[in-house]
């Protein structure tokens, strides 16, 4: 990036499912602002909706 | 044994506070009844549960005790 | 999200908030409003198979836990009549006035991970989905196993709720076909879920359930999924390859499938109920978006990303992860979402922390040595404690309880006015310990800790007595039990409080310096990322070149050539003044943790020591030398690479070739090697077009056990049965023969379709050989981490932390945690640096202070605590003894319990902490 | 791991000071399972109930001994 060019040291995640949520954190603990937007009331995406996961049969909660 | 109809026993219960503690959590959450009797020590992890803490409940006079992981 | 407008760094987005009727700021999610309300609308968490009210919350766990009014079924706000859950509501949250908010907001990066949308069947005439009641989709299927659905998780049909017996599950609804729904692409992830609904169905059935699977191809390629699929097959699972054409229901709401075997014959089998295993798609509203934004999406409608970037848009700023960019699993998007964030921050690193924001937290006082001074804040809730549990009655016997010096009852402890009275009080009174008896500790104890820290004190001066969740919501018939269990709770947690002293949490220096293991793509990447955000990084490899297994590829699954690329890789690398390249060395001896690790390597100049923060594995596989197939025995037989490397060269001239066959799972998906080495299928097919292209008449076959071309790498398949490729499936128990007869090559292979014996003639055998791992176990011992049964290093958590170790400080990234192709390692190297950078980043790092000590008084050395320790945070120390290293301790407990000598005990749990509880527990 | 194999000792020596096996009970339940904590608890409390009040290792251990 050219010297001089304004940065700006926040991100937007679009999307709170497990991936939005995953960039999210990874980027708030690395010393960035970070923006989440979704859509619906609440975050957790697809993901909430499943019983439980393969192939450990972890909770997906 | 008309006295043990009125009986309500003691139960010390040792939850790991990632598993069973959660589920107690989760009970009251969708307040799911259940009987009165238990009193809950939250402990880290099983792994924390030490035969020393059931004698001592007994000794102490519980009726029963409950450990879940 | 609107739209987005600037540059790369420098973006203003706009964003439009709807409006949700209820003040987050005032909701406490007691859920007093849900009863009242007198509108039943379908419940689209449990995909409709049950009824929630208008104002609701999505489910028990969402975040955040506050309720939302659906204005489309609120009878207030479409009718203008009702106000109920105005009425209910005890801390008027609810505002009917509320409106839709645009706002514009600047940032550098943007990460779009609007994810997909499950197909939906209704428009399949062949399943009636729409017609029959007992036809489910699979994420239906989800909530009616999940304890939280419809039914509580008990296994029944939606028709007449009875358990069904037998249930079949159909593969591929709305994937693998262009008739229907124009989805050539496999979704991925459908194989895997619905052998997992079978067999937890199973389980959950009483009477023995008969599971089905009716598949065409059982993709079952990533890490334990073949075991997975075996043990499934080992509990009663029955597996059926055949696609269904025809679904009839019957007089009981049963239902007949018609199918076809593989050797033609037509049959029928009536099942209780049948789930479509549906695919991924993108949703219609994300195709909107991203042509707003002008994102190129391919032919499938997900977003294109190269092999080379994987989660970076044409747009540059703009970076995708997860399903939006092509049907994955969920570990798969996990990876993608730590690399689009390390990709979002590389750009951005010379704003890092300038906008972030960290708490400033008064010096605490010392307690230690005073009399404990104990505060007791018994909380109401409302009405959810307070309806149950006499609170008055509650406070006026804390009052009565040794050490208590303050009690006080608040409507709300955690509403923010009260959080500031209470650092008021404890400053006040001088108290020293703090009991809220209120809700539970997993989700408000770090809120009231920050109350005690803003007050002076030591944070783990505290306990909560949790009287809602584990009291009043769950003893609601017994008002009186539950005030005495209330008070029973308040005596057990201020016996405990009594005992606690300020425990100090740890700080760290972090040493900001990286080293990256392994110099192949993985490794190469990890380290560019690294050095591009700042970060000083030391490549080991233990070849004398940089490329690892990538030398050999040809090609990517998306056509892209491998060797421009990796030389590419490689000089950057070699550039970058921020990384030092090890040749030819490795590694001797790995001393310290996270944060401070310093490594002995040995290279060609001797032993050299490297101080570092953080450490990235990436050391790669290799590729299984075949014994069978006459590998070795006629040059005619060559492996995938061996094949790749000889077109790249030009000894094998496609032109010349007129009849290859290729054979799949050579050394994978055997006893020994009980896994899919993913990425083999797809490299036949690749080859197999490359000689197609290069001489159309040349005769191709692959025998193959399951085609796995999974995602959009099905449209290889299909590109290459459209050019004449043959496919002939074997079985495990018949495998193909080959055979030298005079100069003649010849493979012999049973066609079960045809019921006989096939004889080729071939120019070229092509073994798709396995990925076998390199069972470092040395490596895996120096930075204690696991490695599995089949040599490949174990991650911390195979869904939500793929990259991670248990052990902090320590990621992996490429082959090295399992067969993959190479945009996948790219993802996973990005992934491992932004899981690195989140320790590297921070000046010093603080450890909870809830760890092992050990007494060392009462020590004798005998080593139980350092044999059962799961995090090999305790080591002797030169008198033999035992230590704790707090950095490495989880706080756990288990050397306190099985010490015989009561030598260690908990900082925060310690045994006499656990006693005071047990002594005021009657 | 090895608080299971620590339990099923410790239960054979209650067993031998005369506390009742029923007395004693260990459950695995993940954070999502609420309703399995419920029934258990209504299980352990059955349980308990039925064996009436704890006759040994109270506070005047020395006195039963």
């Amino acid at each position: 990036m050219a010297a001089g060019k304004k940065v700006t040291g926040a991100v937007m995640v679009v999307g709170g499912g497990i991936a939005g949520m995953q960039a999210a954190l990874d980027l708030a603990n690395s010393g960035y602002y970070v923006y989440m937007v979704e859509k619906g009331p609440a975050i957790g995406g697809v993901m909430s909706q499943l019983d439980k996961t393969f192939p450990t049969n972890d909770c997906a909660m | 044994m008309s006295e043990n109809a009125e009986f309500s026993p003691r139960i010390a219960a040792f939850l790991c506070n990632w598993c069973s503690y959660g589920a107690a959590d989760l009970a009251g959450v969708s307040r799911l009844q259940y009987p009165p009797n238990i009193q809950v020590i939250r402990i880290p992890c099983t792994g924390r549960m030490s035969p020393k803490f059931i004698l001592a409940a007994f000794r102490k006079g519980v009726d029963g005790v409950w450990v879940s992981g | 999200m609107a739209d987005i407008a600037g540059d790369e760094g420098d973006f203003t987005v706009k964003v439009v908030t709807h409006p949700r009727y209820v003040d987050t700021s005032k909701c406490i999610a007691c859920g007093a409003c849900t009863p009242k309300c007198p509108a039943k609308v379908s419940n689209d968490y449990n995909e409709g198979l049950d009824k929630r009210k208008a104002i609701y919350v999505r489910y028990a766990q969402a975040v955040p836990l506050k309720y939302g009014i659906d204005p489309a079924k609120c009878i207030k706000l479409t009718k203008g009549k009702c106000g109920n859950c105005e009425k209910q509501c005890p801390t008027g949250a609810v505002n009917y006035e509320d409106t839709e908010t645009t706002r514009d907001i600047q940032v550098g990066s943007v990460i779009i991970s609007a994810g997909f949308k499950p197909f939906d069947p209704s428009a399949y005439v062949q399943y009636s989905y729409s017609k029959y009641k007992n036809v489910v989709t699979a994420l239906e299927m989800e909530r009616i196993l999940a304890a939280s659905g419809p039914w509580m998780g008990h296994l029944v049909r939606p028709s007449d709720e009875k358990e069904p017996k037998k249930i079949a599950w159909l593969q591929c609804v709305g994937s693998r076909d262009v008739n229907t729904c124009d989805h050539p692409y496999c979704s991925s992830v459908c194989c895997m879920y619905a052998i997992k609904e079978a067999a937890i169905a199973k389980e959950h059935s009483h009477s023995g359930l008969d599971a089905a699977i009716f598949f065409m191809d059982m993709r079952t390629f990533g890490k334990d999924f073949e075991k997975y699929y075996e043990k499934a097959k080992t509990s009663g699972v029955r597996f059926i390859r055949s696609r269904i054409h025809t679904i009839t229901e019957q007089p009981d709401k049963s239902l007949m499938i018609e199918y076809a075997t593989e050797d033609g014959q037509a049959k029928t089998e009536v099942f209780d109920m049948v789930v479509l295993s549906h695919g991924l798609e993108v949703a219609k509203s994300s195709i909107e978006l991203a042509n707003k934004l002008g994102i190129e999406l391919k032919s499938t409608q997900f977003v294109k990303t190269t092999s080379f970037a994987p989660v970076s848009s044409n747009r540059p700023g703009v970076y995708v992860c997860g399903a939006l960019a092509g049907p994955k699993d969920i570990p798969l998007s996990v990876v993608e979402a730590s690399a689009a964030a390390c990709a979002a921050a590389g750009k951005l690193s010379s704003a890092r922390g300038t906008l972030a924001q960290t708490k400033e937290v008064p010096q605490a006082v010392d307690v230690r040595g005073e009399v404990p001074k104990v505060g007791v804040f018994v909380c109401s809730c409302g009405i959810n404690i307070a309806s149950m549990v006499d609170v008055k009655a509650v406070v006026d016997y804390a009052k009565t309880l040794p050490f208590v010096e303050f009690v006080e009852n608040n409507l709300f402890s955690c509403s923010q006015d009260t959080q500031d009275k209470m650092a008021q009080t404890i400053k006040e009174k001088g108290l020293n310990r703090v009991v809220v008896a209120a809700c539970t500790p997993r989700t408000h104890e770090p809120l009231f800790q920050e109350t005690l820290q803003a007050a002076g004190l030591n944070k783990y001066l505290f306990d909560m007595a949790n009287i809602r969740n584990q009291d009043s919501w769950v003893h609601a018939a017994e008002p009186e039990k539950a005030t005495e269990k209330a008070k029973d709770l308040v005596r057990m947690a201020v016996a405990k409080v009594a005992l606690l002293q300020p425990l100090n949490e740890v700080k760290l220096s972090v040493n900001p310096a990286a080293m990256v293991i392994g110099g192949g793509v993985a490794g190469m990447n990890a380290a560019l990322e690294l050095a591009g955000q700042g970060f000083t990084t030391h490549l080991v490899e233990r070849d004398a070149q940089l490329g690892g297994n990538a030398r050999l590829l040809r090609i990517t699954a998306q056509g892209e050539e491998v060797q421009p690329y990796l030389d590419g890789l490689a000089k950057k690398v070699m550039d970058n003044p921020l990384i030092t390249t090890h040749l030819a060395t490795s590694l001797k001896d790995v001393e310290g943790f996270v944060g401070n690790f310093k490594t002995t390597l040995a290279g060609p100049a001797g032993e050299t020591v490297v101080e570092h923060g953080g450490a990235i594995i990436a050391i790669g596989g290799q590729e299984y030398q075949p014994s069978e197939y006459m590998y070795g025995q006629d040059p005619r037989v060559m492996t995938h690479l061996q094949i790749d490397a000889a077109m790249m060269n030009g000894e094998l001239d496609a032109k010349k070739v007129n009849s290859a066959v290729f054979i799949q799972c050579v050394g994978s998906r055997e006893p020994e090697r009980p896994y899919c080495s993913k990425v083999c299928c797809t490299h036949s097919v690749e080859s197999a077009l490359h000689l197609k292209e290069h001489n159309p008449d040349c005769q191709v076959v692959i025998i193959y056990r399951d085609m796995r071309t999974f995602a959009e790498r099905e449209l290889l398949y299909k590109e290459a049965r459209a050019k004449g490729v043959l496919f002939v499936r074997y079985d495990v128990n018949q495998k193909p023969v080959v055979k030298k007869d005079g100069d003649k090559l010849t493979v012999t292979v049973r066609d079960h379709i045809l019921g006989r014996d096939l004889l080729i003639d071939a120019d070229l055998v092509g073994l798709a050989s396995a990925i076998v791992s390199h069972k470092n176990t040395e490596l895996a011992q120096m930075f204690k981490v696991p490695l599995d049964e089949d040599g490949w290093f174990l991650e911390a958590h195979q869904k939500l932390r793929p990259v991670d170790f248990a052990t902090d400080g320590v990621f992996m990234a490429g082959l090295a945690h399992y067969p993959k192709p190479l945009e996948e390692a790219v993802a996973q190297a990005l992934a491992a640096v932004s899981r690195a950078v989140t320790v590297l980043s921070s000046a010093e790092m603080s450890l909870s202070g809830t760890v092992a000590f050990i007494d060392q008084r009462k020590c004798v050395g005998c080593g139980v605590c350092w044999t059962v320790c799961p995090y090999q945070a305790i080591t002797q120390d030169d008198k033999g003894l035992a230590v704790v290293n707090e950095a490495l301790c989880k706080g756990c407990g288990t050397c306190v319990a099985s010490c015989r000598s009561g030598a260690p005990n908990l900082r925060g749990f310690t045994t006499q902490d656990v006693m005071a509880q047990i002594e005021a527990m009657l | 791991m090895f608080a299971r194999r620590r339990f099923a000792v410790l239960k054979n020596l209650l067993e031998y000071v005369g506390i009742e096996p029923g007395r004693l009970h260990f459950s695995w339940i993940s954070s999502a399972e609420a309703e399995k904590f419920q029934k258990t608890v209504a299980a352990v409390t059955e349980d308990v109930k039925a064996l009436g009040p704890a006759q040994h290792m109270i506070k005047d251990i020395r006195k039963v001994a």
